[in-house]
């Protein structure tokens, strides 16, 4: 099958809904024909679409995610770029307050078909204020979806599926997949919310893990194996709706767990993933659950603290060594 | 010059929300609302001269000082007095209540809590109006208050460099909570701050109805010929406290009994009453009117359910 | 000894440190004469402290927080008040960005001594957009402080503590408190930071709870009595730092926890807490761990939809009595 | 007019600033420096001129391109190479790096990455120095693109109503990222939007040190004597991409070589040396003693280790 990069895979999906539904429209700091996205996602879009239809917008994080509401609710289906997933603080009652509850509020009288789609993640040295990570922050927002597809098959057959949802989703990608290549169908395909996919069998042990951190999670895997240890990696692919029985499910055979996340431990997105298991698995619990995260800092600049922070294999390995030992 | 019977379709639009929100007033006394309210008494003539120039299926926004916007727009007075009892027939079901009624059938996208948060809202509308391609155009009511939040600065602009068919009508009550306008912005007219934009900016005597309705005809002609949005100040003067349990003692007495003597409702009254347009059996023919819905709409509204306790689960997600 | 309430021990505080010490000054809106405060907790301190201590802003929470952080980087101590919880949503660059990350970000040339005051809590029916808890999000965010006093005794010793602790401090009230009337020592004491208190002793569950929620829990173990349950309350009166010593000792005491806390479940302060315990005290739980919260939703405003969400003695009860059979 | 020395050293620190970028991007290009960097390259007017009319104790606030304004407040050169380069002897021993230089020693008050978040935080020094009653002044600098956020609105308002002792220095270099100021907001002189607040807008040539300079004094003046804020639009242009990976291909070519005939450095070589105050050999004996100072702050950095890992840990609480 041919191999596509996220970026590209992204790049398709918004094409071809934009195809698909003239009501689709990307607005966003410089999404459109002179820069096409931070990280190129929106690349060649205004060429084929117009800039009508991929607007360039001011430095307003809070009226991109306003506008983009106004035309939801209006009958049009937007695709907002915030440019870092850091900024979307500037928007958060947009999100929060707005975006997710006017459905809830009005009684049902309208819906909110809109998607904000934002990079997360650290690892390219560009310090506190551009790397952070916290899912966790919209998973505790119900009326929201949060979104958070790991490889380029994902991104496409993901975001095509938040286009077509009626609510308003937070499509959280990571600036480490963009480059990211890897095997995509030419034909037409949509992923499901609310369903995990297990991208690693195994018997022993189970990861679950987003993001960038599945494949981090997967190279721990592979080394893990010389040793004997058989891990199992789960990706729930969407946090919100989360694949609850996935997850029970592979606790149960395995009994032991570890949930690797780039976000800050506390509060962070394993936090809510092991309670679920405290709450609803214990039983089958062999070992405690071990989170692997970012400590509690900010994201430093030096390559040397910040690759100091981020998890990795080795920090994996070790966690996975401890549960089963 | 309005035709005759549009000058009584304002007139009684005026009464209804005067005699509505006075029925609030004396329904929450009576501990029959939950929560709190903000009463529109005394700013009648801008929700009802803006709505007037808007068409049926023109879009307003709304704040928590809501309850005459929604009137205006053409909303129901017995499901809005419904929503406000937090029952079952509610505009929301119960959900919303005094601060969030929504009637999307009329175009009322409905009222926020969060001061100022509507603005980008409703340059949104205005965009989906620009790429459905259709005449429509947006009114977004505010206060003094909420134009001093980022919204409305990143809002505006926005509209204002895409030539969005919006109306940012700014109520200036001159009063946000117990903070005065002066004490929080060094300019007079907040219509000054179009410039910032560069849109026009006006300011009318927002207790006049029939010149806050020109000042608006204007202002959504030039919207709906692609000309952008406008900024529209309505100096006007809430005549209670801001929420029920406000007594507005930081209000000099003189002030406030100035803005009296300038109440809309009489002053509108007088206007078409003096104009020979109306007598006084017609005025009291409307008032019987107004009384009568308005009775029915709170007998509908008292008689009817509260929700089932489960509907807090519905409406999450569509 | 003499009794004020939860508001009056909040106003003490900041009468007693605004006299202790010149830098210490308030700005909010409606915090001045005219309005003393949306819940009167600044009564009566522009009269004594005047209009350039007490500022009133005009409605821009932003630039609320950003004036508080400029302010406290050269020398100040602001206490910074936000209206309602739910607004910190429009300033959430200036809290999580700026003051918690600033320090951090200079290598430790500053310090960011400042406090942002603000009510959670749903109750009084304001509905969706003034009745939200969302502590957790704040948990989540390193160089923050997240202090929750659930009385008036707490409330006046740890706001004066915040007031002297040198760095950004989110002082969470909850709306339903401030009328609450309890003992109140004259003279003057701090409450460290970090150090739960256990509101009622038990040895058979353990009810970790914070905020109004407390006063529910405590309510609600009165009731197990009769039934011959021994319920121990821990409130870990700041939730960052939390004592984690001692809800853990509590847990391998009782073996069995209950979590109650106002917000949402998922991904709320429960899931921070139960992760904690399924971490560091798995061996000793005898049942799964439970989390009594709202459900995922926002917050009706009819009473009774209002009342349904919010946990209530009924729900306490019924989760305990759960983990205990 | 200045003396002599004074234009020497306005001279000399526009040098070092050109010269250091010029390092940096070379340094980059050799993958020595990590992440990316905004170079100052071109604006040097506008920070030298500010920071002349400040007194060291006056504090500034700077951006992701912000380089120029720690070294013209008068931060050493090898500090700031060292934080950008990630080492232990950075001014924050590597956890800012090049957007996040900061020397509170000298009043600089750091920069931010969150474009805009700075002037709500310049509002607050100067709150502070009100309060506690020194005569000190802030000068906060920001993009045209900044000039959009919602920050800009509450925090010049916030500012104008209180009458703080701030500078609000918009560098108006026309783009932010590949987005033309024109194409996000109608007016062509962001100074106009002091209008909004009440408080003097001023436009001035960003790329002629002296009148920057000038500019920048009045304002100061003023806020000494506690007549609040001022907005100083500077008109300038980066000569380079907005950031290291950016050719700038949508920048018209005609534009860029009319920018660069507009050059401040040479701009200002060429007026000392016609009126008189300086000749070509003291001219390159400042060159010659940049260059050093400059070489000597690229082996300090060089030669400074990085930091121990475990320093990530630290600094996270007072
Ligand atoms: C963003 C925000 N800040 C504060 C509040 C609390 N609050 C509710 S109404 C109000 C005053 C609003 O004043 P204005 O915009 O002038 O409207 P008015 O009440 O005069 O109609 C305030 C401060 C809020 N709801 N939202
Ligand atoms: C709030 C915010 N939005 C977007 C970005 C991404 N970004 C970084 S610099 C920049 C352009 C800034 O333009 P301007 O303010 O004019 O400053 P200049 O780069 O021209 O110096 C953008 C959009 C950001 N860092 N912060
Ligand atoms: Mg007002
Ligand atoms: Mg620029």
């Amino acid at each position: 099958m041919r191999q596509i990069t996220y970026a590209e895979a992204l790049n398709e999906a918004l094409h071809e809904e934009m195809e698909r539904d003239e009501k689709v429209f990307i607005l966003g700091e410089d999404v459109g024909r002179f820069w096409q996205g931070a990280f190129k996602v929106t690349k060649g879009l205004a060429e084929v679409f117009g800039n009508e239809r991929v607007r360039d917008t001011p430095i307003s994080e809070s009226a991109i995610i306003g506008v983009a509401i106004g035309a939801a609710i209006t009958g049009m289906r937007p695709v907002a770029e915030i440019m870092f997933g850091d900024l979307t603080t500037l928007a958060m009652d947009q999100i929060v307050n707005q975006a997710a509850k006017l459905r809830y509020m009005f009684g049902g009288q309208t819906k909110v078909p809109m998607v904000v789609r934002t990079p997360f993640g650290a690892g390219v040295s560009i310090a506190a204020h551009l790397s952070q990570s916290f899912e966790a922050w919209f998973m505790h927002v119900p009326g929201l979806k949060v979104v958070v597809p790991s490889t380029p098959y994902e991104a496409k057959g993901l975001l095509k599926t938040a286009i077509r949802d009626d609510n308003p989703i937070m499509f959280l990608e990571h600036k480490l997949l963009y480059p990211i290549k890897k095997e995509v169908p030419k034909e037409e395909y949509l992923i499901p919310f609310g369903k995990a996919d297990i991208k690693r069998e195994g018997k022993d042990v189970t990861i679950i893990s987003t993001l960038f951190m599945v494949h981090k999670a997967l190279a721990a895997s592979e080394i893990l194996a010389n040793d004997g240890i058989d891990v199992e990696v789960v990706d729930p692919r969407t946090l919100l709706p989360l694949d609850k029985n996935a997850l029970i499910n592979s606790v149960k055979k395995t009994g032991r767990v570890v949930i690797v996340s780039e976000d800050c431990k506390t509060a962070g997105v394993g936090a809510e993933i092991a309670a679920l298991i405290a709450e609803e698995a214990l039983d089958y619990l062999d070992a405690p659950i071990i989170r692997v995260s970012e400590p509690d800092t900010p994201i430093p600049f030096s390559p040397i603290l910040e690759q100091f922070v981020i998890p990795d294999e080795r920090r994996i390995s070790n966690a996975v060594k401890k549960v089963v030992h | 010059m309005l035709d005759k019977s549009r000058l009584l379709n304002i007139y009684r639009k005026m009464l209804e929300i005067r005699y509505f929100e006075e029925k609030v007033f004396e329904l929450f006394g009576r501990n029959l609302i939950p929560g709190t309210i903000h009463l529109y008494t005394g700013q009648e003539a801008v929700a009802v001269g803006v709505c007037l120039a808007l068409h049926p299926q023109d879009y307003i926004t709304s704040t928590h000082r809501g309850h005459g916007h929604a009137i205006a727009k053409g909303a129901r007075l017995d499901r809005i007095m419904a929503e406000i009892l937090g029952k079952k027939t509610g505009y929301c079901k119960g959900k919303g209540g005094s601060m969030h009624i929504a009637d999307f059938d009329v175009g009322m996208l409905g009222a926020t809590a969060v001061v100022g948060s509507a603005l980008p809202i409703a340059s949104g509308a205005g965009l989906s109006i620009k790429l459905r391609g259709t005449s429509q155009v947006v009114a977004c009511f505010f206060g003094d208050g909420a134009s001093n939040q980022g919204t409305f600065h990143e809002g505006i602009n926005m509209a204002a460099i895409w030539n969005l068919p919006v109306l940012f009508v700014c109520e200036n009550n001159f009063y946000a909570m117990g903070t005065r306008q002066s004490s929080v912005m060094l300019i007079e007219n907040i219509a000054e701050r179009a410039v910032a934009y560069g849109i026009p900016g006006i300011t009318v005597d927002g207790n006049d109805v029939l010149a806050v309705y020109e000042a608006a005809l204007k202002a959504a002609k030039r919207a709906r010929e692609g000309k952008g949005p406008t900024l529209l100040e309505c100096r006007t003067y809430r005549q209670r406290g801001h929420s029920r349990f406000d007594a507005a003692t930081y209000r000099p007495k003189e002030e406030v009994e100035a803005w009296l003597k300038k109440d809309p409702l009489k002053r509108f009254q007088a206007k078409i009453i003096d104009m020979g347009i109306i007598k006084m059996d017609e005025v009291y023919q409307i008032e019987q009117d107004v009384i009568k819905i308005l009775e029915d709409a709170v007998i509908f509204a008292m008689e009817s359910p509260f929700p089932e306790p489960a509907e807090a689960l519905k409406d999450i997600y569509a």
